[in-house]
């Protein structure tokens, strides 16, 4: 049995759970996706994002499976399997028409972002000088305070944030500012599951099963319910 | 204010908890210098009495006169009376001292500061001033020597001579004395009744309730029988213990001699 | 989700209304308090009598109990014992030769916010000791009454009028704090909330409800209270 | 075990404990004047004061500190840039700030609580001890501020000295409204260095400390006057 | 128990106070019917001394036996004495009954509660039975009428006479009444002198703390007079009263006839 750790709160597209109870996503599928492929029965525990990696070092739960972006920061105390999907970073802001995501464009404002993501990071490099930065423990928190006016841009990645701006709440206020470059030595190698160090037979499985998912073709199925793009890449 | 007239005058008081009436219409008239004792058996309303005349209790009737000024009341539901003007209610009860039956000395004051409290805070005296005023009277009790005690650790005389100290110190015209020598040995309460004489002479007015029949007939120049909230039997001691009127107050004093 | 969803239909308990989601929280967070409530007393009332009456050593014990378990915020006891405590509780389980327990995040809660409820009634039951008159507890002493006796008969029933405010506080305080426990994935009232306003966006509505249904849980303890402190203060003047 | 971190945070770390301790002061003191109010307008208020203050007491009390935070933070707060103006206006800088609103919500809140100890507090006090303040004549604010009160708070000081590490430990909810406080600056290096327990270890050693801190002043005060026992 | 024993034999009692000693070695013998009063100025220690009998305060020293039983003490820190079996103790306790100087009602509960209590919880009498005894003692103490209320709304007389009702609920070999009369009026005083005259004369054994020199002359086979921790005079009421061999005790006694 393998069991996947996944955050305890909302992340849509990528994972929730239903008014019923039940886990949904992108990439709940995908997790069912590759236990199929290896022929093992999974089992989901929910823990808070800081609950994660201790969750993981005490044996809680054998794979962190919740789009952790793979950074060399982490990679000094988990392992992590290969990439299964990558998502730019974007900037999102009050409808004002001007659009851009270079560091002139957010001169004097001030941005939010969630704390200690790879986005804090890449905004210490290239957007300190010239912007100011507001750190929120999650992306919903910084949600409500651009729509509420106090801050002028969200900066986080690409899916979620397009996720918002479709709802109810971020449609009539916000719009799409545009992706930042990249900076893969900041923003990562895309998202894959976080393993213990040790544990490098399940890493084996889990690259292998990816790898035999997306060449089959089940993971283009899969994404076409919630995306309009390929969310592996390049 | 008038100088000649009465410095209390209490008419007609009625008082009731629930269904039980423990006041059935007392009065008591006092000039300067006189000491008014009220004796009779328990439970007959003289702590209820006195703790009407400063409004402690609100009586359910009565007309209240302090130094010619008179407690103006207003009528209340269920045909009770209250006092119109807490104000004025404040201010007499600065003219009026207590010795409480069970003491209710400030537990979370020195002895000391328990005595000056009132001089400072309600008079406004001078802090220096006051302590010097109390530490007398406090020697004069006898209770210098426990002025930084705090009551929980005094004996009870000890206490019951604290709250007597600080009665005093506020200089009242008028004082309202709960038993308070009840817990006094005979040479305090020589002490108290001295004290006591001391403070007549000097014009001030006392209400006194006690049950020491003999410290009564000594000190008082007035004598007030209560019996279930009537006075059965009023006058001066030497009638009231010499010659009683009533049956039940003949009965009362005379069990002095068991 | 659906625009077209009015907010009525969010808030339906059947699904793909959330209110059930917030129901069955409501649940779990009645559940975990009423648990670390009962520990908590328990411990309390024992903690209160070590302290005014134990010796040296047992007074200096239960002052660093209450002391570092006050101190150190609920969040990191849970986290502390949720991981360290079941690493550790295993360690010595396989070092005995006894197969590994799994604890889960309900005992978990119901451990940790209990001992932190010991700590904290621990000091209302000791301010509410030292309130009852000295007279009252020699009196009873006088008759040659046990400890226990005099205990159960005497300072309990006096006490509780003193106690009852901070031990409704505490309970309040109890049915919040219960929302740490999502920390290690157990779903309350709280991670409830966050999960159906992340998912719906809907913050305000799931703000409201559930701070309706907190309000909810605190009116009707506050019944029981009220009933509780009518009857512990008979025999007390009632106009101060 | 690694602490080699605290060298490059501790300037995050010292304003992180800056923001803390403020708060816990502001929402404190504040927050016991408003008590103490409120406490007696339960005790002695008139029937529609005592009504709006049971009110207040019980839905404060009765919602999760960390609700009240946001409703008045992204509710309240995100109502306000509809006011023509205010953006512009000099207010805007502190209204901008979730520390003001935490400030404003913690002190509200912490007021509930303590307006509950002292209504107990106030009920305690033996009704022969204000009756010889009353016979005085001593006025009721003379009664409260002399006997009353400092009585009831004598009562209340250790459950207050409770109430106030209660406040300190609920200090880190301001993080969800942007405070940099010295639990979110540790949560903060959890994250960026991946370490479990270390940054939470010197956080409790912080609160810890404040709390010993706390408990002896407290200790201190209650000495003050000492029990017959 | 040897039936000849005294019923309380107290030795040497030593007593402090941080520095201040309240009891330098008082010692006092019993035998059944005795009726023993302490006399003495406020503050001399007569209440600490009852005290320290039923241990409610631990003296520094002493011996104490009852009905031949003796308290096991161990010496303790700075040299002085515990008692060693707090078992022995609480059952001694059960023999004794104790009225307070400042009563000690319990404030939730009933005057009839407070009576019964002990009798049902710690003698484990039948609750029928005890109640029937205290109204019967109530009654007794007038205050039958009373029996449902709260002490809070009692006179202080009435307190009191609830507080002697209580210690005499529990049938006690020995009697410890710290100034049970100091809030009672003549007649109630009367009433409790045939209350200890007809325990007395049922071989119960009594030590009475009291103010009132007359009713200690009255009503004792022996009196004890305390000045300022000591012993000062002791003997049969004609003797102490009449012809004390000491000047303090003179003095004293003397200022009855102020
Ligand atoms: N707990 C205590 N701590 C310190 N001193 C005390 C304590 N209890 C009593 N004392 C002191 O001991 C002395 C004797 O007290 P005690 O109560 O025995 O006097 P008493 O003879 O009963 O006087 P009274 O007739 O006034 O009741 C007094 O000076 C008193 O202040
Ligand atoms: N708050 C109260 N509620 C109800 N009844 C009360 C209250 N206070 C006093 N009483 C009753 O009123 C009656 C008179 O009480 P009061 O205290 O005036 O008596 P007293 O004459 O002072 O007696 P004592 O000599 O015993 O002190 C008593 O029967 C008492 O039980
Ligand atoms: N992918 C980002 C942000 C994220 C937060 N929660 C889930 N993902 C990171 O790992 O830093
Ligand atoms: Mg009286
Ligand atoms: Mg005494």
């Amino acid at each position: 049995e393998v069991r996947f750790g996944i955050m305890n709160e909302a992340y849509p597209p990528f994972f929730t759970k239903d008014p019923s109870g039940k886990w949904i996503g992108w990439e709940i599928e995908l997790m069912d996706a590759v236990c199929a492929e290896m022929k093992e029965t999974c089992s989901i525990v929910d823990m808070s994002w800081d609950g994660l990696i201790p969750g993981l070092e005490a044996k809680k739960f054998d794979v962190i499976w919740s789009s952790m972006s793979i950074t060399d920061e982490r990679k000094k105390t988990i392992d992590f399997t290969d990439k299964y999907y990558n998502t730019p970073s974007k900037l999102i802001g009050a409808k004002d028409g001007k659009l851009g995501a270079a560091a002139d464009d957010v001169a004097d404002k001030t941005i939010g972002i969630q704390v200690s993501t790879i986005q804090s990071e890449y905004y210490k490099k290239y957007f300190a000088d010239k912007a100011s930065e507001q750190t929120y423990a999650t992306l919903d928190e910084a949600f409500q305070d651009l729509a509420a006016g106090r801050i002028d841009y969200v900066f986080g990645d690409a899916i979620p944030l397009a996720e918002f701006l479709k709802s109810d709440f971020g449609k009539d206020c916000c719009e799409d500012k545009g992706n930042v470059k990249d900076d893969p030595a900041i923003l990562g190698t895309g998202i894959g599951g976080g393993l213990r160090k040790d544990d490098t037979a399940l890493r084996d499985k889990l690259n292998a099963a990816i790898a035999a998912v997306r060449a089959s073709g089940k993971y283009a199925e899969i994404s076409k319910k919630y995306f309009d793009f390929d969310p592996y890449g390049e | 204010m008038m100088r000649s007239a009465a410095a209390l005058l209490v008419e007609d008081v009625h008082k009731s908890y629930g269904q039980h009436e423990v006041l059935k219409g007392v009065s008591v008239s006092a000039q300067n210098g006189d000491v008014i004792s009220l004796i009779g058996s328990s439970g007959s309303g003289k702590s209820t009495f006195l703790r009407c005349i400063n409004f402690l209790e609100i009586p359910d009737r009565g007309r209240f006169v302090f130094g010619g000024e008179e407690v103006l009341m207003k009528p209340g539901r269920e045909g009770r009376a209250h006092p119109a003007n807490w104000r004025q209610i404040e201010r007499i009860r600065t003219g009026l001292g207590m010795v409480f039956q069970s003491f209710n000395l400030w537990a979370h004051r020195t002895v000391l500061e328990n005595v000056i409290e009132a001089p400072i805070h309600v008079l406004r005296q001078n802090r220096r001033e006051a302590t010097e005023r109390a530490e007398a009277l406090l020697s004069k009790v006898g209770l210098y020597d426990k002025r930084h005690a705090y009551p929980a650790f005094l004996s009870g005389g000890q206490q019951q001579r604290a709250a007597i100290a600080r009665a005093l110190c506020v200089d009242p015209a008028v004082m309202l004395f709960d038993e308070p020598t009840s817990a006094l040995d005979p040479e305090l309460v020589g002490e108290v009744l001295k004290v006591i004489r001391g403070l007549a002479e000097e014009g001030r007015t006392m209400l006194l309730v006690t049950h020491e029949m003999k410290f009564a007939r000594d000190v008082s120049t007035h004598v007030m029988f209560l019996d279930q909230g009537r006075v059965e039997e009023e006058g001066p001691p030497a009638q009231v213990f010499g010659a009683p009127l009533s049956a039940r107050c003949r009965e009362f004093t005379g069990s002095l001699s068991h | 989700m659906s625009s077209s969803q009015s907010l009525l239909e969010l808030l339906s308990p059947y699904p793909p209304g959330w209110g059930g989601v917030l129901l069955a929280g409501a649940l779990s967070t009645v559940l975990i308090s009423l648990g670390a409530y009962l520990v908590g007393i328990a411990i309390g009332l024992v903690g209160a009598i070590g302290k005014l009456k134990g010796n040296r050593p047992v007074r200096f014990v239960l002052d660093l109990y209450t002391t570092a378990v006050r101190a150190i915020p609920e969040l990191i006891l849970i986290i502390g014992l949720y991981y360290a405590g079941t690493d550790g509780l295993n360690r010595i389980l396989s070092a005995l030769g006894l197969p590994a327990v799994e604890i889960n995040g309900f005992v978990a809660a119901v451990a940790v916010l209990g001992i932190v409820q010991g700590a904290y009634m621990t000091e209302v039951f000791r301010g509410a000791i030292l309130a009852i008159p000295v007279g009252q507890i020699e009196a009873a002493a006088a008759f040659g009454m046990r400890p226990r006796l005099r205990f159960r008969r005497i300072v309990l029933p006096a006490l509780l009028p003193n106690a009852l405010p901070g031990l409704a506080n505490l309970w309040m305080s109890v049915t919040k704090d219960s929302a740490l426990i999502a920390v290690v994935g157990y779903q309350e009232l709280a991670l409830a909330t966050r999960i159906a306003a992340g998912n719906t966006k809907h913050y305000f509505l799931f703000f409201l409800a559930s701070a309706a249904l907190y309000l909810a849980i605190t009116l009707i303890s506050n019944v029981v209270f009220a009933a509780l402190e009518s009857r512990f203060r008979r025999g007390q003047p009632t106009t101060a | 075990m690694d602490f080699s971190w605290i060298f490059s945070y501790w300037p995050l770390l010292a304003a992180g404990a800056v923001q803390t301790v403020l708060l816990l002061v502001i929402s404190v003191v504040f927050g016991f004047i408003l008590a103490i109010g409120l406490a007696l307008a339960q005790v002695i208020g008139p029937r529609w004061l005592k009504l709006f203050a049971r009110g207040y007491c019980t839905c404060l009390r009765g919602t999760p500190l960390l609700i009240q935070l946001w409703l008045l933070y992204y509710g309240v707060g995100s109502l306000l840039p509809m006011i023509p103006g205010l953006r512009a206006s000099f207010l805007w800088p502190i209204l901008r700030e979730g520390f003001f609103f935490a400030a404003v919500s913690f002190t509200l809140n912490y007021a509930a609580y303590e307006a509950e100890v002292l209504r107990g507090a106030l009920l305690a006090v033996p009704k022969g001890e204000l009756e010889a303040g009353r016979s005085f004549g001593m006025s009721s604010s003379t009664l409260l501020r002399r006997i009353w009160l400092p009585r009831a708070v004598r009562i209340a000081l250790p459950t207050i000295a409770g109430e106030v590490v209660l406040q300190l430990k609920a200090t880190p909810l301001a993080f969800t409204v942007t405070v940099m406080d010295l639990y979110a600056v540790a949560y903060k290096v959890r994250q960026d260095t991946l370490l479990v327990y270390e940054p939470l270890m010197v956080v409790t050693v912080f609160y810890v400390c404040l709390t010993l801190i706390i408990t002896r002043a407290f200790k201190v005060v209650e000495a003050q006057v000492p029990v017959r026992r």
